[in-house]
């Protein structure tokens, strides 16, 4: 295992920088979502590597990357149920255009 | 360069590979599909990290059933997708922009952390990683509050995404 | 049952027929006079029965029935009520008994009980008559009942009750609930047909005038009451009391207190005797119904004003030393002299029956007064029992005739007045038992000698004002007698004498048994009564009878009063001005047809020398002024009020300008609205940035997070 | 049965409330229901003074059945209730006229929850002041009492007429008098309210027992005046918010405009229960208070108290609205009551004369009788004009006559409570008005002769609305169709009778309820 810790990291970093990305820039509101999960993705990541490279006896990482899993599947399908119920009343996916909050 | 190195480079490459073509490719099952990718490579990590549990719950949960949940949402909303024209928004350079910086930052903080070089913690003998992690999900003086809480949360979940997907009359 | 027990019950069953008949009987007319006849016969029987027993008892004046209860707790002590049975009392409570026993039955026939209801009769007024169809089919107008008969029995009975607590009262407490009991009663009996606007006017007056006396009255009983600390009067009359009371000097017009009292006492008999000037409701009061006009004017309502001085008669004369008059007596015996002779001459000239007796009252009572005035005791009391005796007697009897000219009238269609004497004449021969208890009655008015009541009883204040030397009294009061039998003879001629002046007295019938017999058995009092009372030494028949009454009632006072010697001035005075008078009015209205041949219609005594308009402008008008323009809408409404909205107008004025010119420039125009503005401002300007889009948002507050960071990091240091 | 004993006046004083709370939470449709909840609760307080009346021990001195619990201990002030003679006669008249009075609004149609509410938590106010033996709960009672009635009058009053306040400005009748009922009221207890808060300074209690000895004990200076002068200041300060209440010439010109716009019960009440509010406050506070100044200042009590008997006479007289007249026969009854007041005032404590002593004692018995008495008839009256109102929607005098004979019983019932009110002897009015002259005839004489210009035209007065009523021409509107005049029906004799069959009582056997007054009287002063 000679594989340093900041590789990770890193990888981890742009991962979430990615999705980041993805968050701010897509129109499309599943993309969006998409983009959540990738950032999502990078902080798991992070977590079983700090598990892993500080202290595996401890199981903090792998028990907070499997409730983030459990949080990602929640918030993807209410965000989907979102978007498909606002889908049926307005006909648009595009986040843009769901701006009723707008003055 | 050990092998294992060069694994993870590869992977990383997938990754990062899929997860930018997951924000720049235009047809959205694409996307989808370039993260499925995405988290398949994220799996083979969880696997180098001798987390063999969660490679295997990446795979069936995220891209069994989110990934999957993804695609149909897209087939459910894709009619009018069609026929746009660009999949980012006006301002996507400053997103980039901001994105660039964030990774910039955590970066430089990264690297400037002490140890932050560091290798892997000797695994202990005879570790079973997996049976620990179940007791401490249910024993009391661990986990089992958290995760009764993300139990919780995710039949109010189940709950909510059906009441508001529900077509109402 | 004890004679005390007895007396506390005399009262009582009047009262009870007036509840019963007010709550129980007032629909049926038979059973209400039921009731109150019987109750009077209660009544009537238990007096006798203390009459009789006070007869028995030696010496009764100092032995007296008596007996008392608390009734007020007062500080430490109880104010007592209680009854008192003394001569005075015994004697009264025997009058008072014969008259209303008499007047109840009486006024069943007078509200014609029996009759049919009227046809167009109503509540309010008095009945008009009904039409019934005999079996030939023939219509007749007979006289119809009364429609408020009920209610006209229970008001007699609260009025007997009345009379019966005073009469009985060991207190001025009681005396007075019964005295102002009466008033009521008076005031609803005189307002009986109250639709009548003359009648309703009639009770107002009366109520309000004797009320003015009354609450002279009332100040004496607190005076009295404060000065002794007690009203009982056998305990008031202790030697040591009066004369405490006559020795305590008021500041009020040099009086002592006694005299001062006894004045204040002697003004609610002004108002309740209708003494002058206070005389003014009793002729109107003759708009009530007969029977009433007769309990008001004999058996008790005026009665119970002479009884009281009667009553009050040791206080009066406390500081009286037997030869001067004290001031209190000497306005008594002017009040009392004076009204007798103005009463008199103003009964000359009227034409209504009732009327001219109602006068005839005020005269005579006026003697009474003027009796006490000057100490004559006896006299007093044995002319008031007299009186009430001959008064009931005529005002039944003028009932009566009354009674049969309407009948007359109904009989013939006639619209008449059937008070007015012109619109009768030679009644004589169609009411007979009318015409000869009539005719008694108007001589012991007016003093026929020898036989009536009323000689004795008036010649014996003649002979005392003369005995005494109160010349000025004895004159008047001789005066008065002349014309007291002239106005008799006057009103016997026009009414029963002569012929038929008109078709209703033509047709006028005798009354029904229950209105005759009354006057049968009045009738032989006004005659017989005076034999109780006959002078000692009287010439020839004198001696012949006990002078009981004089021992009787002489009782009642600490000191009997001695007897006059016999003196043939007053006696023969007495016969000339009584027969003159009435040879003078038989002589003068024997030819008389209709009133423009009276030459006593003298515009100034019709008009009872203009009192009623004299008060009207002095009184009345000035207190309805005074009400309604100065204390409701002048002081209350103007001033007072006008102060109060001053306060608010003030109170408005300061807010307006607060308003005007702080609140609203400064503190709205200026901080209120002017933060707003900037609000407003800030706000429309700043919304620009809610574009609704949720990546703007994102981008923005990631911006910011990094911008922070990065600040952190490099202001702060490290992580 | 102990806890009823021993909290027998906080359960008298506050079931009201409850009951009130009970009404809230029914719904406001169930008409029948409320009103006869409200009748139901209200007689249960009246059960119980009849109770506290029979268990009352007349001879023994000082407050009794005493209760006392902690209520703003910051300041000193307790919970703290008591009743004596005086206290008691006075809760027995406002129990016993609160079911009278809510029966009689039976015929109260329009928001008769928020109406037997308001009627309810109005008794707890005028008993809460009868029964306080603090200060401060006096007070706060005090203002209690006037809310509800504000809002009686308010939004029950008559509908129609105007006033004319100046030029051109007008009001309704009935929100003026209102108004004018709030305001003058609370701008009169503005005083009483810091002379109050003066004295719960001073010695840091509010209690009333305490603070008769505290106050009339303390010499020297105050805030740095001498003590006479701020005792003559504090002792205005209550005169004028009592005066105010009682009502006292000149000071009463709201109560014919409150009396003539409130609705019937309203009336009754106000005139049987809350005009003895400011008497009471005399008797309970003035007079033990400040016997110097109130014996300095006698004389102009009694001028007021002429003043009002005489002008409330003639302005009762002048009037031609029944409701008005009667309303102002008030003023005259109640400066009767004032009248005694000052008659005891002048002859002061511990004075060493007998005879003036016992003087005092009867003025003053007469004055608590009158308040009493008052209370039977004022209320009796304003009931029967309501009753006609109801029927003819009219009160001016000339619009009636001759109704006697349409309405025999009411007649009857109009004539025996108008002489109760005159004062005719054999009924109550005579015995206390006799007591009151009595007792103050050696006192102040001339006042007193004056005053019977007033008792004259209290005749006056009464005649002349039984003869515009009940006497005189039928008015024919009256007698035929749809106008036809309707005998008084068994709930309002039901209202009268005890009313009537108390004036009754009295007036022929006044001593069970004369004792009960001469002992108290006797005691405190």
């Amino acid at each position: 295992m000679s594989i340093p810790l900041s590789w990770y990291l890193i990888l981890s970093a742009a991962l979430f920088s990615i999705g980041l990305f993805g968050v701010l820039a897509r129109k499309n509101a599943i993309a969006i979502l998409l983009g959540v999960e990738l950032m999502l993705n990078a902080v798991n990541v992070n977590l079983v590597a700090f598990w892993r490279y500080l202290d595996p006896a401890k199981m903090a990482g792998q028990v907070f990357a499997i409730i983030v899993f459990a949080v990602a599947a929640a918030e993807v399908a209410v965000g989907l149920a979102l978007i498909i119920s606002v889908y049926r009343r307005r006909k648009t996916v595009i986040a843009d255009e769901i701006d009723l909050m707008k003055w | 360069m050990t092998p294992v190195q060069i694994i993870f480079l590869l992977c990383a490459a997938l990754i990062l590979a899929s997860a930018l073509m997951v924000v720049t490719t235009r047809n959205l099952i694409h996307a989808a599909l370039w993260l499925v990718a995405a988290l398949f490579g994220v799996a083979m990590l969880y696997a180098i990290l001798d987390a063999g549990f969660l490679a295997v719950v990446q795979v069936v949960v995220y891209i069994g059933a989110i990934a999957i949940l993804f695609i149909f949402a897209v087939m459910l909303t894709r009619r009018e997708m069609r026929d746009r024209g660009p999949q980012l928004r006006k301002d996507w350079w400053l997103a980039a922009l901001l994105s660039l910086l964030v990774f910039a930052g955590l970066a430089f903080l990264l690297v400037t952390q002490p140890g932050v070089n560091r290798s892997a913690a000797v695994m202990p003998e005879g570790l079973d990683t997996l049976g620990k992690l179940g007791a401490a999900l249910v024993s009391p003086d661990a986990y089992v509050l958290p995760f009764e809480v993300a139990s919780v949360l995710l039949l109010a979940a189940l709950i909510g995404a059906v009441y508001v997907a529900a077509s109402k009359k | 049952m004890t004679t005390e027990t007895i007396i506390w019950l005399l009262p009582l069953p009047p009262l009870l027929a007036f509840f019963l008949i007010v709550l129980f009987t007032n629909r049926h007319k038979a059973f209400s006079h039921s009731l109150a006849v019987g109750a009077a016969g209660l009544s009537w029987l238990g007096s006798m029965l203390v009459f009789v027993r006070a007869l028995g008892v030696p010496e009764f004046g100092k032995e007296v029935f008596e007996s008392a209860i608390n009734w007020l707790p007062t500080g430490e002590t109880w104010l007592k009520i209680g009854v008192l049975i003394d001569p005075l009392s015994a004697a009264t409570l025997f009058f008072v008994a014969w008259t209303v026993l008499m007047i109840f039955v009486y006024s069943i026939g007078y509200h014609n009980f029996g009759q049919p209801a009227g046809n167009h009769d109503r509540p309010g007024l008095p009945p008009h008559g009904a039409t019934i169809q005999d079996e030939k089919g023939h219509k007749h107008s007979v006289p119809s009942i009364e429609p408020m008969y009920s209610r006209f029995f229970a008001f007699i009975g609260l009025f007997a009750f009345g009379m019966y607590t005073l009469v009985v009262s060991n207190n001025l407490l009681t005396f007075f609930i019964g005295w102002e009991i009466m008033g009521l009663c008076s005031y609803l009996l005189i307002g009986f047909w109250y639709g009548k606007e003359s009648a309703r006017d009639a009770a107002v007056k009366a109520f309000m005038t004797t009320r003015v006396g009354d609450v002279f009255m009332l100040l004496g009983i607190a005076f009295l009451y404060s000065a002794t600390g007690t009203l009982s009067f056998r305990e008031i009359f202790r030697p040591e009391m009066l004369h405490a009371l006559a020795t305590t000097a008021t500041p009020f017009f040099g009086l002592s207190a006694a005299g001062f009292i006894g004045l204040l006492l002697f003004i609610g008999t002004v108002g309740k005797s209708a003494q002058w000037p206070l005389h003014v409701w009793l002729p109107d009061a003759m708009e009530g119904p007969t029977p009433v006009s007769a309990m008001i004017h004999a058996a008790t309502m005026v009665s119970a004003g002479v009884y009281a001085v009667l009553r009050m008669f040791p206080l009066i004369t406390a500081d009286f030393s037997g030869h001067a008059l004290t001031p209190t007596m000497s306005i008594i015996a002017f009040i009392g002299a004076f009204t007798a002779l103005f009463a008199a001459t103003i009964a000359v000239a009227q034409n209504d029956i009732k009327r001219v007796l109602a006068y005839s009252t005020i005269s005579q009572l006026g003697y009474m007064i003027a009796a006490l005035g000057i100490g004559a005791y006896v006299a007093a009391a044995f002319h008031l029992i007299a009186h009430a005796f001959f008064k009931a007697l005529l005002f039944l009897g003028s009932g009566s005739v009354i009674h049969g000219v309407e009948h007359g009238a109904l009989h013939t269609g006639e619209h008449l007045d059937a008070n007015d004497m012109f619109n009768m004449g030679g009644l004589r021969k169609k009411m007979p038992i009318t015409f000869w208890t009539f005719l008694i009655g108007g001589f012991a008015l007016s003093g026929f000698p020898l036989l009536t009541a009323g000689f004795w009883s008036k010649d014996e204040i003649l002979a005392d004002a003369f005995g005494h030397g109160h010349w000025a009294v004895f004159a008047t009061l001789a005066v008065a007698a002349f014309l007291t039998a002239f106005y008799t003879m006057r009103q016997v001629t026009l009414t029963f004498l002569g012929e038929p002046r008109t078709q209703a007295a033509e047709h006028a019938q005798e009354t029904p048994w229950t209105m005759t017999l009354p006057l049968v058995v009045l009738a032989l009092f006004a005659v017989g009564y005076g034999w109780v009372g006959i002078p000692e030494d009287f010439p020839l028949i004198g001696g012949l009878l006990p002078n009981w009454f004089h021992e009787f009632v002489g009782g009642t006072l600490a000191e009997r009063p001695e007897s006059l010697p016999f003196n043939f001035l007053p006696l023969l005075t007495s016969l000339v001005v009584a027969l003159g008078g009435l040879l003078v009015g038989w002589l003068v209205y024997r030819k008389v047809k209709s009133p423009q041949q009276d030459r006593l219609q003298i515009p100034l005594l019709k008009n009872k020398y203009y009192f009623d308009e004299a008060y009207d402008f002095l009184f009345v008008r000035p207190a309805y002024w005074v009400s309604e323009t100065f204390t409701y809408m002048f002081m209350d409404r103007a001033i007072i009020d006008g102060i109060l909205h001053t306060f608010g107008r003030v109170a408005l004025w300061l807010g307006s300008f607060l308003r005007n010119y702080f609140d609203k420039p400064v503190i709205n125009e200026f901080i209120g609205d002017g933060t707003g503005n900037i609000v407003k401002k800030a706000g429309s300007s700043l919304r620009r940035i809610q574009v609704g889009r949720i990546q703007s948002y994102m981008l923005a507050s990631f911006i910011v997070v990094v911008l922070f960071a990065v600040l952190y990091y490099f202001l702060i240091g490290g992580v | 049965m102990n806890f009823l004993s021993s909290h027998l006046l906080t359960l008298i004083l506050f079931f009201p409330v409850l009951a009130a709370l009970v009404i809230l939470f029914l719904p406001k449709d169930e008409v029948k229901a409320i009103r006869w909840t409200a009748l139901v609760a209200s007689l249960v307080p009246f059960g119980l003074s009849v109770l506290l009346w029979m268990r009352f021990d007349s001879s023994a001195s000082g407050f009794q059945f005493v209760e006392q619990y902690p209520w703003y201990e910051a300041i000193h002030s307790t919970l703290h209730v008591g009743v004596d003679g005086l206290s008691l006669t006075m809760v027995l008249l406002t129990t016993l006229l609160t079911p009278l009075a809510i029966l009689a609004s039976f015929s109260i149609k329009e928001r008769v929850k928020a109406y037997m509410i308001l009627f309810l938590l109005l008794e707890t106010g005028m008993l809460g002041v009868f029964l306080a033996l603090d200060l401060l709960i006096f007070f706060v009672f005090w203002e209690i009492g006037l809310v509800p009635m504000y809002f009686l009058i308010n939004q029950w009053g008559s509908e129609k007429g105007e006033r004319v306040l100046w030029g051109k400005v007008k009001m309704q009748a009935r929100n003026y008098a209102s108004l004018k009922f709030m305001i003058y009221t609370m701008a009169g207890s503005l005083g009483l309210l810091l002379a109050i808060q003066m004295l719960g300074v001073l010695f840091q209690t509010y209690d009333l027992p305490s603070l008769y000895l505290k106050w009339n004990a303390l010499e020297g200076t105050v805030m740095g005046l001498p003590v006479a002068t701020v005792k003559a200041i504090a002792f205005w300060a209550f005169v004028v918010a009592f005066a105010v209440k009682v009502p006292v010439w000149p000071f009463h010109t709201w109560l014919p405009d409150a009396h003539t716009e409130a609705p019937t019960a309203g009336s009754m009440i106000l005139a049987g229960v809350l005009l003895k509010l400011g008497a009471y406050g005399f008797l309970r506070l003035v007079l033990p208070l400040y016997p110097a100044e109130a014996q300095r200042f006698a004389g102009a009590l009694a001028f007021l108290a002429v003043m009002a008997i005489v002008f409330g006479a003639f302005a009762s007289y002048g009037q031609t609205d029944f409701k008005r007249l009667v309303a102002y026969s008030s003023v005259n009854h109640m400066g009767i009551v004032l009248l005694g007041i000052a008659a005891a005032a002048k002859v002061g404590l511990n004075n060493p004369d007998v005879a003036l002593n016992l003087s005092k004692n009867i003025a003053l018995n007469g004055a608590v009788l009158q308040m009493f008495n008052h209370g039977l008839s004022a209320a009796g009256m304003f009931f029967l004009v309501g009753v006609i109102y109801e029927r003819t929607h009219t009160r001016n005098l000339n619009d009636f006559g001759g109704l006697f004979p349409l309405v025999p019983i009411y007649g009857g019932i109009l004539l025996f409570t108008s002489m109760a009110s005159l004062g005719l002897p054999g009924l109550n009015g005579f015995v206390s008005e006799f007591l009151v002259v009595r007792g103050a005839w050696p006192i102040l004489t001339v006042y007193t002769a004056i005053a019977m210009l007033g008792l004259l035209f209290t005749g006056a007065y009464i005649l002349k609305s039984i003869k515009q009523v009940l006497h005189g021409p039928l008015n024919e509107h009256w007698a035929h169709g749809e106008h036809r005049l309707t005998e008084i029906n068994v709930r309002e004799i039901v209202v009268m009778a005890p009313l009537m069959v108390l004036m009754l009582m009295i007036g022929i056997w006044p001593a069970w309820i004369l004792d009960v007054i001469n002992k108290a009287v006797m005691m405190l002063f």
